[in-house]
């Protein structure tokens, strides 16, 4: 693959999905619907092929080939002392390569989906124009060869976000959680745009390649690496609704459910994984910062394993359990499985896709009904939706030879040989205890949703949804039972295509946490890992479809105070608002109230007072009287002459 | 440079204009918005030609880099010449000087604006004037360009605007007077101090000025300043003054609430920045040492004006008076990053001298055409304006994700380049202004989504859009936005050499504070 | 030929007529008595003019006395003037009433 | 320490002489000729009396212009006692524009208020006159007689309004107080005379660069600040400044317009010609014993006359708070005097200053007190601000020109104003008398202010109902005069060269 291809290829993969999104935006409310449908689809549809040629230039290059870097244009260049100069650059190798057509194939998906979903809404164009600028940014944000550029893209996938969020702009939960949204996002660009100062004050450039060439720039476990790998954690945090910055997550549901299936399940979330592995050099120098990430990654998948058991929201339960497996992916980079978690990636982007795009069918269905207390019994009226969603929680849940068991296990496979000491085992433990929720979660939902009897008198009118929407559904169901079967096997020295085909990104350096499991050990660790996972679907059905015992008994056996953190999401919600946003508030408002006037304004004020006042006795002075101007005249006159003749000199 | 005194044409064109303009009968709005639209567009014309040559023009090897020059006698009994110059960062005000006249001239409404002639009369003198001030070496040139400048403003800002217009514009005049007076005692005191007994910046530049001895306290024995060190405050005060830094800001919320748009879109685009390049033209090349010596304290309140700002701009509810704190905080990164006195920091401040002129220009128009329809500027009662003027929408959006340093758009370029400078000077500075890009973000989609989204208020119902021409002045400020933020080697490649040029006027100076 | 050691009781004498004219300016309401008290002042300047010029002798103290005479006349002159056209205007003669315009 | 005289060689006016006061003699010839016009002029034409006055302040002004090539090197007549020098000429120049702009605009406001009586242009004549001989007096008799022939004239003129309690009320404050200074003036002039034993400023200023014991002789210094203290009664500095308040508000606004300007230049020339370049004592730096009391007033005029204007609600109390505190600025220069430089060469920047100031003010302050002069009504004078209410949007122009004339006033550029403000500070600062330099500067900031304030009013909207004050048009006269003061405020702003010679050039020819 030579550049004038690879830039061409680059070009016209960002370049379809831009104009997609600027024929929509301007010329959609005028040419109408079927317009609109087509140039949304077609121009995602356009850049998927384009980066079928990618993968295949990516995997028909020879050896060591597969990565190439073109430069569009020059960007800034400062020179002097830092000599800060950054160009367009864009690469493409087998990482992008594979993000890549997960974001353009499930893209297009969600797409067409979208078409079916948006069917009776009126900002149909404004829709569509915003989700093809958010493929378009996400695009960016992965192809980007330059920090700064990642930065770019970084930041205007948070902006397409925001836009979808707020995409009702007529509720006001959905305007806020939009706010909320893009700041927790700047948060974490302010944390990126810090580790850029650190990498660029040491190593003068921002190009990842040459990032990566000059790590001799950091002592390895030193201070400055740790801290620029934290920084890039944080950033990678804020993306990936990581612990601390988690909350916007659920909250982000407000948006259309495409929006959702695309953005805050199966492409963005998924961002903060992708930045890390990406600069697994930088990670594998600082083993502190990986445990870091590694045991946020695990906490706040067990964190939202155990909220998304107590949610209601048939979307907010998704919505968690996206969490908790990015948690597991966050994980798995952490500990240095960077093949690993990106293939959790891949399978994840699938069947979360398809289950919110299930869900969506039913919200439809339902007519935006969102409580699964007041679903049930939709598997007879929704066949295919139903199978559909079956399959996915299958895979979600891990069940034996579902896309989600491989991925799943082989990510847990590595934690048991991760690192030294006792720490790795208890992460380990804690992970074969989430492959326990997430059975348990993803079961409720699929039992309470589909089996039992409907809840309401709605529920027993529902239809099956329309193609548009069933067709996608369909076919992702299909990929999440099979699609990792060609690819990678949980054991090693088994079928391995998929790390194979990522190992010429990682192969360069190996982080110190990690060393290669033993077969026998694998195995163990697949049993006991497989086990779980039916544990938990077991436990799921036994709870929520035979009710033996019946969920509402095993609620009051337990202790008042799981359930309630569970449900109330651990408080965070309420803790931020009260430690972080009321007191700014309050700060602003004294500022307004008190500072401006009282202080920054008064001694301008206080001037002019004084002044005011001199002026106001100067005028008593003149009286008007000739004999008191007169005494005045002596006086001055007598006192200078004689103080100054006579008595100063 | 061929013959032509392109340099003084650029002021002679608008002051002539206005002179004109006396000529042309009152009734003749027409004729009168289109002479001064005219005399606009031929400076920005030239200014855009000085562009294009600057690349063939090598900078002078003086101690400042200029790319053109003009120089004749002045006062020769007082060694004043009358030398114009520009160097790679007053090209770039140029250029946005003539821009947002331009713009403020075609803002210009013919059938709102009463007196129009005297109006467009006083628009004219004032790019003369700020030209004037972005073009002089000569330090008493430079003064007498400030100082006047103020002159129509006065006019312009008593006769035009709100209720509280007056007492606003006092509390300005006052405020910025007492500021240039001390920088004119300063000028007087380097001139008497300097060998050359000049006031021409290159003259006085080539034989530094000694510092002279600090003074004691009798008595307590306390070392106060050197007279170079107070000649350095004032000017240090009047260029905060301008700019504003806080705590000097106060006139700048009531003046701009009290402005109408038209004039707010060049008085908040170009007037502020005057400050700014006050700063890196006069005060960083008379006194490297001093500003050396102050940098920290410099850059302090620089990011207390960051972060205050910020914060009246999230509590405010008048719109003119949030985008008012906005600028104040935008204007602290540009201040950050010329304190900060590495080539990063001053080179962003230039490209953010021009983007906030391009950004607060837009701010400001959008904000006069919501009045203008709704009628108020209460963010209280305005909402839900998306539904019926999406293309208000659109345009506001860019200007908010601009105002908010979004990446990708132009304001990013420069407070990344900006934070990487302050970042040099010590990291703190860097963190505390990432704090305030993050309130930056909180107010202004606090300042979008409230008048945007939600369901409409009453004030809001009926509304209509922007009208071609409304649109079309938003179009090359929108445009500019993007383009900048896609591609801002060309600023950073005419502005880099004088930065750096300044910037290695410091080091000398590091090494031996206090003499330069 | 006086005698010198007269000369600082005469400078004393003016000094003197001086004080004694400002005292009357300040203290006195009557304009005409206030025009009187300048008079004074004005002849106590003459006194030492002519003194000095005397014990100098250099006639320019005494040319110096002469003009100053003269002038004394003109001011009265215009000053009666106003004064009888304040009195017409139906004013008492009263310096302390001259106060309309003040602060 | 008595000194014994030289005795003065005594001499008949000849020719040279009377050359060497030719303008004086041309203004005292059309005074004299007004006089008998006056008598054989009907009432109805009395205007003509004024064409008549500016033919002969033209003519005046034409010797003068012929004198300034003529005396490239000045000379003393009348023995000794009066200078033809540049220095005069240009101070006379000064003086006859600012009597013929005042000329112009006297005839319409003085029908108007029923005061158009013969006498006025005569006594304008007079007191130009005296101010002119002021100029140039280097004897301290004649410095005694010009100042009284102009104060004499002004006592009158300020009186003018004949049935007008205020005007005669003006004319008595301005009469008493100003023979109870000009005693004070006297007094000092006999303490000199006696200690250095001689009047003329040459022979002075000899007697004390001779004697260094009689630099710290305390009668002669008492002398010297009794003189300085007369002086600066008459540019009415703080604190001996009280009467200029009242006495402006109380004259004719045309006399006040007259007097405010051309007393402060005429005095000035004085106070150059005899403190700065007399008094400084040559080797004995004697000027250091004065210079530190000249300051001080120069502060205290500042201060006071800048303060006390801020709240002032009258335009002419208010300009007259305001000369009070130009006179501060200007007394700047003065005390700074000419400067040693350590290169050798002296500099001038004090008193080149003062000339200029004088010439930016005497333009800015006719302009402005013409505006008020020729837009004043039949009713009462155009005084209280509430009377500007609103002008610019009935006289756009001539609220413009206002405008532009507080700006001078107030200092800025490129109006006239600013240079002779920057002139005197660059003199403080050259002579290390930084503080001064700061003063100076700490007020105009607050003087921005009542200047502005000013501006604002007529720039207001009247407000709905209330009734306008009722401006008189302009007229042609009228016109013409802010036409020329606009130029001249502009001119001098911008075109600082040429002023700037020729003020130099008039310092080099100073002689005493």
């Amino acid at each position: 693959m030579n550049v004038s291809t690879a830039s061409t290829l680059v070009l016209l993969v960002l370049a379809f999905p831009l104009i997609g999104s600027a024929l929509n935006g301007f010329l959609g409310p005028v040419f109408g619907r079927r317009f609109v449908n087509l140039a949304g689809t077609i121009s995602i549809f356009a850049s998927f092929v384009v980066a079928c040629l990618v993968l295949a230039n990516v995997v028909g290059a020879p050896a060591g080939q597969g990565a190439i870097t073109v430069r569009l244009w020059d960007w800034i260049n400062l020179g002097g002392g830092t000599n800060l100069s950054v160009g367009m650059d864009f690469t493409l190798d087998a990482l992008s390569a594979l993000m890549l057509m997960v974001i353009t194939g499930v893209g297009f998906l969600i797409h067409v989906y979208s078409v079916g979903y948006m069917e009776h809404d009126t900002g149909f164009a404004r829709f569509f124009s915003y989700m093809n600028f958010f493929i378009f940014s996400m695009l960016m944000l992965v192809l980007a060869a330059d920090l700064l550029i990642l930065i770019i893209g970084w930041a205007l996938v948070a902006l397409s976000s925001y836009l979808l969020i707020g995409f009702w702009h007529d509720r006001p939960t959905a305007v806020a959680a939009a706010r909320k949204a893009f700041i927790t996002q700047v948060i974490g660009d302010v944390a990126l745009v810090i580790a850029a100062f650190l990498i660029v004050l040491n190593t003068h450039t921002l190009s990842l390649p040459n990032i990566f060439a000059r790590t001799q720039a950091f002592p390895a476990g030193g201070a400055l690496i740790t801290g620029i790998c934290a920084l890039l954690a944080i950033g990678a945090f804020a993306k990936s609704a990581q612990f601390p910055l988690h909350t916007w997550l659920p909250d982000a549901m407000e948006g259309p459910t495409p929006v959702s299936a695309l953005i805050h399940a199966a492409t963005m979330v998924t961002a903060g994984v992708y930045l890390i592995a990406r600069f697994h050099v930088l990670f594998n120098l600082a083993p502190v910062a990986e445990g870091m990430v590694a045991c946020v990654g695990m906490g706040t998948a067990v964190m939202a394993g155990i909220i998304a058991l107590s949610q209601i929201d048939i979307k907010r339960v998704i919505a968690y359990s996206t969490m908790s497996q990015i948690g597991l992916m966050i994980y798995a980079v952490g500990i240095g499985a960077y093949s690993a978690g990106m293939f959790h990636f891949a399978m994840h982007a699938v069947f979360k896709a398809l289950l919110f795009m299930a869900a969506g069918n039913v919200i439809h269905a339902l007519h935006d009904e969102q409580d699964i207390r007041l679903m049930g019994g939709l598997h007879a009226r929704m066949r295919w939706t139903h199978v559909a969603f079956g399959a996915g929680s299958l895979a979600l849940g891990g069940f034996f030879l579902f896309s989600g068991w491989f991925s799943k296990e082989d990510l847990l496979g590595f934690g048991t040989v991760s690192g030294p000491g006792a720490a790795p085992w208890i992460l380990y433990a804690v992970g074969v205890g989430v492959n326990v929720l997430t059975g348990l979660y993803a079961f409720r939902l699929y039992f309470t949703v589909f089996q039992g009897e409907p809840q309401t008198a709605r529920g027993f009118g529902v239809k099956e949804a329309g193609y548009p929407m069933l067709i996608p559904v369909v076919i992702l169901g299909a990929l999440s039972v099979i699609v990792a079967w060609p690819l990678q096997f949980p054991l090693p020295n088994t079928l391995h295509v998929f790390s194979d085909f990522l190992s010429p990104v990682f192969a360069g350096s190996q982080s110190p946490l990690l060393h290669d499991p033993s077969f026998g050990l694998a195995l163990v660790a697949l049993i006991i890992g497989t086990a779980a996972s039916l544990i938990g679907i077991g436990l799921a059905m036994r709870l929520w479809y035979e009710h033996r015992p019946d969920p509402q008994v095993v609620l009051a056996s337990l202790p008042r105070v799981i359930p309630l953190l569970s449900y109330n999401k651990f408080y965070f919600d309420e803790i931020y608002d009260r430690a972080l946003v009321q007191p700014v508030k309050a700060v602003a408002r004294t500022a307004r109230r008190v500072v401006e006037p009282d202080v920054m304004d008064s001694w301008v004020q206080g001037i002019g007072e004084l002044l005011r006042g001199f002026s106001l006795d100067l005028r008593l002075v003149q009286t008007g009287l000739i004999r008191d101007y007169a005494s005045i005249f002596t006086v001055f006159a007598v006192v200078l002459v004689v103080v100054w003749v006579f008595i100063a000199r | 440079m061929n013959h032509i005194p392109w340099l003084t044409l650029l002021i002679v064109i608008p002051a002539g204009a206005a002179i004109l303009l006396q000529l042309v009968p009152r009734r003749l709005t027409a004729v009168v918005k289109g002479v001064t639209i005219l005399a606009t567009l031929a400076g920005a014309v030239i200014v855009m030609l000085l562009l294009l040559w600057m690349p063939g023009n090598k900078a002078t090897n003086g101690p400042l880099p200029l790319h053109f020059q003009e120089t004749h006698a002045w006062l020769p009994a007082l060694n004043a010449t009358y030398h114009l110059g520009i160097d790679g960062i007053s090209a770039w005000l140029l250029a946005l000087n003539a821009g947002v006249f331009l713009l403020g001239a075609l803002a210009i409404s013919r059938k709102t604006t009463d007196r129009l002639r005297f109006y467009c009369t006083l628009v004219l003198l004032t790019e003369a004037a700020t030209t004037g001030v972005l073009l002089s070496i000569d330090l008493l040139l430079f003064y007498m360009f400030w100082e006047g400048m103020l002159v129509p403003l006065y006019v312009l800002l008593s006769n035009w605007g709100g209720d509280k217009r007056g007492p606003a514009t006092l509390k300005f005049i006052v405020y910025t007077v007492a500021g240039s007076l001390l920088m004119l005692v300063a000028i007087i005191y380097l001139y008497i101090q300097s060998p050359s007994g000049s006031f021409d910046l290159e003259r006085i530049l080539a034989q530094p000025i000694s510092s002279g001895s600090a003074f004691v306290i009798p008595l307590i024995h306390v070392t106060t300043f050197t007279p170079k060190e107070l000649a350095f405050i004032c000017f240090a005060l009047a260029f905060a003054i301008k700019i504003p830094i806080v705590p000097l800001h106060t006139w700048l919320p009531d003046l701009y609430e009290a402005c109408p748009p038209a004039v707010l879109v060049f008085f908040a685009g170009v007037v502020s920045k005057l400050g700014a390049y006050g700063f890196i033209r006069f005060a960083l090349t008379l006194f490297p040492g001093e500003m050396e010596k102050y940098r920290f304290v410099l850059a302090g309140f620089a990011v207390l004006s960051i972060i205050y700002g910020a914060l009246m701009a999230l509590s405010e509810r008048d719109l003119k008076r949030i985008v008012a704190y906005a600028s104040i905080s935008h204007l602290g990164f540009i201040a950050l990053g010329i304190f900060s006195l590495t080539d990063n920091g001053i080179n962003g401040a230039v490209i953010q001298i021009i983007n906030h002129g391009i950004i607060i220009s837009a701010l400001f128009l959008i904000v006069g055409y919501v009045e203008s329809r709704t009628g108020t500027r209460d963010l209280g009662e305005l909402s839900g304006l998306e539904r019926r003027m999406p293309w208000l929408y659109f345009f506001f959006l860019v200007a908010t994700l601009a105002g908010l340093g979004m990446p990708g758009m132009n304001s990013f370029v420069g407070e990344f380049t900006i934070m990487l400078g302050a970042f040099q000077l010590n990291w703190v500075y860097a963190v505390l202004a990432g704090g305030g890009v993050v309130l930056a973000a909180w107010y202004m989609l606090r300042l979008h989504q409230g008048l945007m989204h939600d369901p409409p208020k009453p004030r809001t119902e009926g509304v209509h859009d922007l009208h071609i021409g409304e649109g079309l002045l938003l179009v090359p400020l929108v445009a500019m936005m993007i383009f900048i933020g896609l591609y801002p080697k060309p600023i950073t490649d005419v502005s880099t050499g004088s930065v750096n040029t300044y910037v290695s006027l410091i080091q000398p100076a590091a090494s031996n504070p206090g003499t330069q | 030929m006086l005698n010198p050691n007269l000369f600082p009781y005469l400078l004393g004498l003016s000094a003197f007529l001086f004080t004694v004219g400002a005292m009357g300016v300040l203290i006195r309401r009557n304009p005409i008595v206030v025009f009187m008290c300048i008079e004074l002042m004005l002849n106590a300047g003459n006194v030492a003019l002519v003194a000095y010029g005397r014990f100098l002798n250099s006639e320019e103290g005494q040319i110096f006395a002469f003009m100053v005479i003269v002038v004394a006349a003109a001011e009265v002159v215009v000053g009666l003037a106003l004064i009888t056209q304040i009195f017409r205007l139906g004013r008492e003669l009263d310096v302390d009433d001259l106060s309309e315009m003040k602060e | 320490m008595l000194i014994a005289a030289s005795p003065v060689p005594l001499s008949f006016p000849g020719g040279r002489d009377l050359v060497g006061i030719l303008p004086e003699l041309v203004l005292g010839g059309a005074f004299l000729v007004l006089m008998i016009l006056d008598l054989v002029i009907p009432a109805s034409r009395r205007t003509w009396l004024a064409a008549f006055a500016l033919l002969g302040i033209a003519a005046a002004f034409g010797v003068t212009i012929w004198g300034w090539f003529d005396a490239s090197s000045g000379r003393l007549v009348y023995s000794g006692s009066f200078a033809y020098d540049r220095f005069a000429l240009f101070v006379d120049a000064i003086l006859l524009v600012s009597a013929g702009l005042v000329v112009m605009i006297s005839p319409n406001y003085l029908n108007r208020r029923g005061m158009h009586y013969g006498e006025y242009y005569a006594l304008i004549l007079a007191a130009t006159l005296g101010m002119m001989l002021l100029a140039g007096a280097t004897s301290l008799m004649v410095i005694f007689l010009a100042i009284e022939l102009l104060s004499l004239a002004l006592y009158v003129l300020s009186g003018f309004s004949r049935h007008e309690e205020r005007s005669q009320e003006a004319a008595l404050k301005y009469l008493l107080l100003g023979g109870f200074a000009s005693g004070f003036l006297l007094f000092g002039m006999a303490l000199i005379y006696g200690e250095t034993g001689h009047t003329q400023l040459a022979q002075i200023a000899a007697a004390i660069q001779s004697q260094t014991t009689i630099a710290v002789d305390p009668l002669l210094l008492a002398g010297v600040l009794l003189l300085f203290i007369g002086f600066a009664f008459k540019v009415s500095a703080a604190p001996f400044h009280s009467w200029t308040p009242d006495v402006y508000q109380g004259a004719p606004t045309s006399v006040t317009t007259f007097m405010s300007v051309t007393t402060k230049v005429a005095a000035f020339a004085a106070l150059v010609r005899v403190f700065t370049y007399t008094f400084d004592g040559g080797g004995t730096h004697f000027y250091q014993h004065w210079e530190p009391v000249v300051a001080l007033v120069a502060i205290t005029s500042m201060v006071v006359g800048n303060i006390a204007a801020l709240t002032q609600t009258s335009v002419k109390r208010m300009l007259a708070y305001s000369g009070i505190a130009q006179a501060g600025y200007i007394l700047i220069g003065v005390a700074v005097g000419p400067v040693l430089l350590p290169s050798g060469q002296t500099s001038t920047f004090g008193t080149i200053g003062v000339l200029y100031y004088l010439a930016a003010y005497a333009v800015s302050n006719i302009g402005a007190f013409a505006v008020i002069t020729v837009m004043a009504g039949r009713g009462e004078d155009l005084d209280s601000y509430d009377g500007l209410r609103g002008l610019a949007h009935r006289r756009p122009f001539v609220a413009a020109s206002m405008a532009l004339f507080l700006f001078s006033l107030g200092g800025f550029p490129p109006t006239a104003g600013f240079f002779g403000k920057f002139l005197v500070f660059t003199a403080a600062v050259n002579a290390g008398q930084v503080p001064l330099a700061l003063w100076g500067i700490a007020t105009s900031a607050v003087s921005a202010f009542y200047y502005l304030r000013v501006g604002l009013l007529m720039y207001q909207r009247p407000a709905v109902g209330a009734e306008e004050y009722r401006w008189s048009r302009t007229g042609f006269s009228g016109s013409a005069v802010l036409v020329a003061t606009t130029a001249g405020t502009l001119i001098l702003g911008v075109m600082i060269v040429l002023v700037y010679t020729a003020a130099s050039a008039s310092l080099k020819g100073l002689i005493v």
